[in-house]
């Protein structure tokens, strides 16, 4: 601050932000890149990494392995690559234990250790927090959704065994991206759903596990030991959303049972579940105290 | 003031801790949850060619390896867990009360919660079941005597580890419900080995397990196992570092 | 310059009313909103972060309201809650950081900031350490960090101090008047400690259960003298030298009050101007040793104690 | 030859008692006895006070050493826990209840005669009387302070073990709350409280111990410690209408060491106290100067306890 010929002492103190504020859109930006760093344990302790790493590995690994065989021993008759891409989105099982991961990490801890409290004292409001955590839960979970079947599907490209034309493939790729991104988004608001009651990860993880055990085994007794018939089956969340997925990228059921339930039906199964978690969620936080 | 006669005790340990447990929350999870098997019960009873034998594998598979664990896991787990996690435990600990009333206390106060919350939505998924009167009885008696069971190893497991639940559900799916069903020597030490022996006994539905104890022996281990499990609980209250 | 200026506000929860039409206006400096626990402080700071609608009256903070333009309003004050719970694993430096960043500062600039701030803290050192292995005192500098790292105008804290030791408790303190004076940033703290409040702040307002007690500066709500106090120590040469202060005071034609066997001498106020003088000269001349002699000044708990409840 | 008498038992008694955590030394060998009256027990966070508490109660054991409360140890013998009171740090309740059937359940479990009346009693005293029929869970934090002080008190205990009992209540409770201590101690009960206000603590009593680090620092009358610290000149603050002529008059005298002036203010540190305190008074006479306050900056209890903890 004083100044002489020669010498100068500078006040090293407190600066004053002169710049520009960024916006909510920045808010949530950071918020959903914050949120993500978390769920694949990005700046933590090496255990925390090893769950969501492991999934995300295995889903690849899969993908990878073929597509070696394929492009290293030159083996296209052995029945790889002969798939439709919707097929190599990781099963139903993997994706569940996913999410049953991930939602709770995204919003069960922000409850625990005071985050939440402080994001609502920031620019962000309900609304916008949501939004973020849904980027960067729905994101996750994209990536080993989309990420596997796209990987496929180049590798048929390449081998000459994709979709005939630019037309074509553009549209296969679009009903792909498309179906993975609305299953994601399905994922993502079922685990935030049956996450956001309480305040315990260990806890709301088991709730989305029991959610889908207690969806998916009386679906199977029901189907198998009753004469209710094929429709009964859609009151299995996560199935229902793979079948819905199948269904828009024109591929084959992945669970057999399920071919013979009708695309509107299907349809109706998907967004019925859809719109009961995402009430939920929004009764939860409505109801929810900021501080 | 000195001691305080052991049956005054539990009956007061008892009393805080069922009111504790009670919360409106697992009320109503537990009763939706319940709500489940006499669905299936009625559809089953409905709808099924041989429904003795749906029944007894509904009963045994659903209500004994699901149900009833994950009950008795929710409120065993938080009778002494909860109040060793949140320091409330030093209102029962810091009192010349013996450690053997304190686990009983909250042994009795998880069965009284328990019990209703599984052996109702059970006998009536049994009757609904439309299998004959052997199913009912059978499904009443094994349900209890594995309630009391479960209960017991559970406020075991709440002493012990930080996370009951999540613990508890890694037992119940994992050992309980498959490594049990592969392997003969963890049937003989599974909850599950003796009660669903009893069911199955009881109605002569055979399932081929590895483990095929009697209905008599079956019953007398799991009254062991409770006993055990409320002894070990009071020596841990012995040896707890209270908060 | 008019901060926050709070008109008729009540907030009702069910049957329980937290604020009951509370009327003042928050000032420039550092403010303490005092009371004990319940007495409505985190739902005032909930209502002027725009987190909550009040049931009846205005509020307006930074000239906005906070119900219509709450996140713009968030994007100029900052907050630091109560509850001592922040994210256990997460290094303190990417702590300030990311809510930087949330608050609108670019990347770049939030992570210098956030490096500087934690120095001004006086986290320098620590700053790449999980906050779960911080000390309370350590973890509440964080929230402190935190809260002033976006360059803020106006920082509401909750009970800053709560869970400190004194030695702990006082370097809080000052850091919270340097953040007003050197910094530049208005602060309200809130708290259940009269001691501190009455240490540090330029004003107060003080609630209890919900209704407002008093608000205004705080020099001009206290420090009048309410009398003089003289504590001397007995000396063994003059045995009887309290007695004979007392009763030369007294000869003076001042009332003395005196508890038995004690060694203090109490002089209520409204007493004569040369007061200090006599005093003096009883003190010299009874050849008593002085331990102090003080005005007794009224403080934050008269204000409070003098309120019927 | 008359047979030695047996040494007398003191109400609570530690020896060399330490307790680590792993690698972490929370308390390291404490030792000192506490009979009837009221003393507060003083230390940074983390100075090992929660620690020691428990181990006085029995919620934990010593690793070395021994604690004994009336002569007893509290984790292994059953009746002596009826004699104990603890209202600890935590702030957890038994939600559920009502005030008055959480005190009431401590009254049963502590096998008070008649609990019904004991507990009416007891909440009365922490004048909770007017709401013991809502839930405990409902409480703000001053109201479950005092439902845990309640519940420490309903038995009528020898030993009253507190834990910052202070914290969250308002000015008005506080002072209530402090008189109830002293009426206590008086009655000749031992009242052990731990508090961070050292304001309160003043008020509370004078007589303290100080753990700092895992270890004793000081016991006794803080005032009595305050010249015990020889070492440290008194700081005084002199008002008055002539301060340099005062000040040098007082330097002069070789009576004050250091001197700094501010105005109608003179700052002064002494290492003569007692001669300090003899002659203000005459000097100030001698040389027509007035004393409009004289004011010592460091015999408070924060000073002394700054002092302990920091050694400055």
């Amino acid at each position: 601050m004083s100044t002489t010929g020669n010498a100068r002492i500078l006040d090293r103190g407190y600066r004053k932000f002169d710049g520009e504020r960024l916006g909510v859109g920045s808010a949530i930006r950071s918020t959903a890149w914050h949120t993500t760093r978390s769920i694949f344990g990005l700046g933590r302790k090496a255990r925390h990494k090893i769950f969501p790493m492991a999934i995300l590995g295995i889903t690849y690994l899969i993908v990878v392995i073929q597509l070696a065989i394929v492009f290293f021993f030159g083996s296209n008759d052995a029945g790889f690559l002969t798939e439709d891409s919707w097929a190599m989105v990781a099963p139903a099982i993997v994706m569940i234990l996913f999410a049953a991961l991930v939602a709770p990490d995204a919003i069960v801890r922000d409850q625990k250790d005071g985050m939440y409290s402080l994001y609502m004292s920031t620019p962000l409001t309900k609304p916008t927090y949501l939004a973020a955590k849904t980027l960067s839960v729905a994101g996750s979970i994209l990536l080993i959704t989309f990420g596997p079947a796209l990987l496929y599907l180049l590798g048929k490209t390449i081998k000459g065994l994709g979709p005939d034309g630019i037309g074509a493939w553009f549209e296969t790729f679009g009903r792909l991206l498309l179906a993975c991104l609305l299953v994601s988004l399905f994922l993502c608001a079922f685990g935030l759903a049956f996450s956001c009651f309480t305040n315990r990860r260990a806890i709301a993880s088991i709730v989305v596990l029991l959610a889908y055990v207690g969806t998916n085994i009386p679906s199977w007794i029901l189907y198998e030991e009753t004469n209710i018939g094929k429709n009964i089956l859609l009151i299995n969340p996560i199935e229902t959303a793979y079948e819905f997925g199948a269904r828009l990228c024109n591929a084959e059921s992945i669970v057999n049972e399920y071919s013979a339930i009708s695309t509107s039906m299907v349809t109706l199964g998907f967004f019925a579940w859809l719109i009961a978690t995402c009430s939920i969620i929004t009764f939860i936080y409505r109801n929810r105290e900021a501080i | 003031m000195s001691s305080i006669p052991a049956l005054q005790a539990i009956k007061l340990t008892h009393n805080v801790l069922l009111k504790q447990l009670i919360t409106k929350g697992r009320l109503i999870g537990i009763i939706i949850v319940g709500l489940l098997p006499i669905l299936l019960g009625w559809v089953i009873g409905r709808q099924s060619d041989d429904p003795l034998e749906a029944g007894v594998g509904f009963v045994s598979y659903m209500g004994l390896s699901i149900l009833v664990p994950i009950v008795a896991l929710i409120f065993a787990s938080a009778s002494l867990g909860d109040t060793r996690e949140d320091g409330t435990l030093v209102y029962l600990w810091l009192r010349p009360i013996s450690r053997l009333s304190v686990s009983i206390g909250a042994w009795a106060a998880s069965v009284t919660i328990a019990l209703p919350l599984t052996v109702i939505p059970m006998t009536i998924s049994a009757i609904l079941l439309d299998a004959g009167n052997t199913v009912i009885v059978g499904t009443v008696l094994t349900s209890i005597l594995a309630v009391l069971a479960y209960s017991s190893l559970f406020v075991l497991l709440g002493l012990i580890v930080k996370n009951p639940v999540l613990w508890g559900i890694a037992y119940i799916f994992i050992w309980e419900a498959i490594v049990a069903s592969f392997a003969k020597p963890a049937a003989a030490l599974a909850i599950s080995g003796y009660s669903r022996a009893i069911i199955t006994k009881r109605t002569n539905v055979d399932f081929d397990y590895l483990f095929d104890p009697s209905q008599g022996v079956s019953a007398l281990m799991l009254i062991i196992i409770t006993i055990a499990g409320i002894a070990f609980s009071s020596a841990r209250l012995n040896r707890l570092e209270v908060p | 310059m008019e901060l926050i200026t709070v008109n008729e506000l009540s907030m009702q929860f069910g049957q329980h009313r937290a604020l009951d039409s509370v009327d003042f206006t928050v000032h420039s400096g550092v403010t303490g909103l005092v009371g004990a626990n319940g007495a409505g402080k985190t739902t005032f700071m909930s209502i002027a972060l725009g987190l909550r609608a009040p049931t009846i009256g205005s509020i307006k903070v930074l000239g906005l309201e906070p119900v219509v333009d709450g996140a713009k309003l968030r994007s100029l004050v900052s907050y630091g809650p109560e509850r001592n719970i922040l994210p256990d694993e997460m290094p303190a430096v990417d702590f300030v950081k990311h809510l930087a960043e949330v608050r609108g500062i670019p990347r770049k600039e939030a992570k210098t900031r956030a490096s500087d701030i934690l120095w001004l803290v006086g986290l320098g050192e620590e700053r790449f350490r999980p906050i779960g292995t911080m000390s309370t005192g350590q973890r509440q500098r964080v929230k402190l960090a935190q809260a002033i790292a976006a360059d803020p105008q106006l920082v509401f804290l909750d009970e800053p101090t709560d869970g400190l030791d004194p030695l702990a408790r006082d370097e809080v303190l000052t850091l919270i008047r340097q953040i007003s004076e050197e910094y530049g940033i208005h602060v309200m703290i809130s708290s259940h400690l009269l001691e501190e409040v009455e240490q540090i702040c330029d004003n107060i307002v003080i609630l209890n259960a919900g209704k407002l007690v008093a608000a205004g500066q705080l020099d001009k709500l206290t420090g009048e003298s309410t009398g003089l106090e003289i504590e001397l120590v007995t000396v063994d040469e003059h045995p009887n030298s309290i007695e004979d202060v007392e009763r030369a005071l007294q000869q003076a034609g001042l009332i003395v009050q005196r508890e038995p066997e004690s060694a203090i001498l109490r002089i209520p106020e409204g007493a004569p101007e040369l007061l200090p003088d006599l005093v003096r000269d009883a003190v010299a001349d009874a050849g008593a040793r002085l331990k102090r002699l003080e005005h007794r000044r009224r403080n934050l708990e008269d204000i409070i104690l003098d309120v019927p409840s | 030859m008359a047979p030695k008498p047996p040494p007398p038992i003191h109400m609570i008694d530690v020896s060399g008692a330490s307790k680590t955590f792993g690698n972490v030394v929370a308390v390291s060998d404490v030792s000192f006895t506490l009979d009837a009256g009221v003393t507060a027990l003083l230390g940074p966070n983390g100075a090992g006070k929660s620690t020691l508490f428990r181990m006085l109660c029995g919620l934990t054991t010593p690793t070395v050493g021994t604690v004994k409360v009336l002569g007893r140890d509290a984790r292994k013998d059953t009746p002596v826990r009826g004699k104990i009171g603890l209202s600890p740090q935590q702030d957890a309740l038994f939600d559920r209840l009502t005030a008055q059937q959480f005190v009431e359940i401590a009254a049963k479990t502590h096998g008070v005669a008649n609990s019904l009346e004991s507990t009416k009693h007891a909440l009365t005293l922490v004048d909770l009387e007017t709401v013991t029929n809502k839930p405990v869970g409902s409480f703000s934090k001053g109201m479950r302070q005092r439902v845990k002080l309640a519940a420490a008190l309903v038995n009528d205990p020898q030993i009253l073990i507190l834990d910052e009992p202070l914290s969250g209540l308002d000015p008005v409770q506080r002072n209530r709350m402090i008189e109830l201590f002293h009426s206590l101690g008086s009655q000749g009960k031992c009242v052990l409280i731990s508090s961070h206000i050292l304001d309160e603590v003043a008020r509370i009593g004078s007589q303290v111990l100080v753990i700092a680090q895992g270890r004793l620092a000081a016991s006794g009358d803080y005032r009595d410690l305050r010249t015990l610290m020889e070492d440290q000149p008194h700081a005084i603050q002199i008002r008055t209408n002539q301060p340099r002529r005062l000040g040098a008059a007082l330097l002069e005298r070789e009576i004050i060491d250091g001197i700094n002036i501010e105005e109608e203010t003179l700052n002064i540190t002494t290492s003569h106290i007692d001669t300090f305190g003899r002659s203000i008074a005459p000097i100030a006479k001698e040389l027509n100067v007035s004393l409009n306050e004289v004011v010592p900056m460091d015999d408070d209890l924060e000073s002394v306890f700054r002092y302990l903890i920091k050694g400055k």
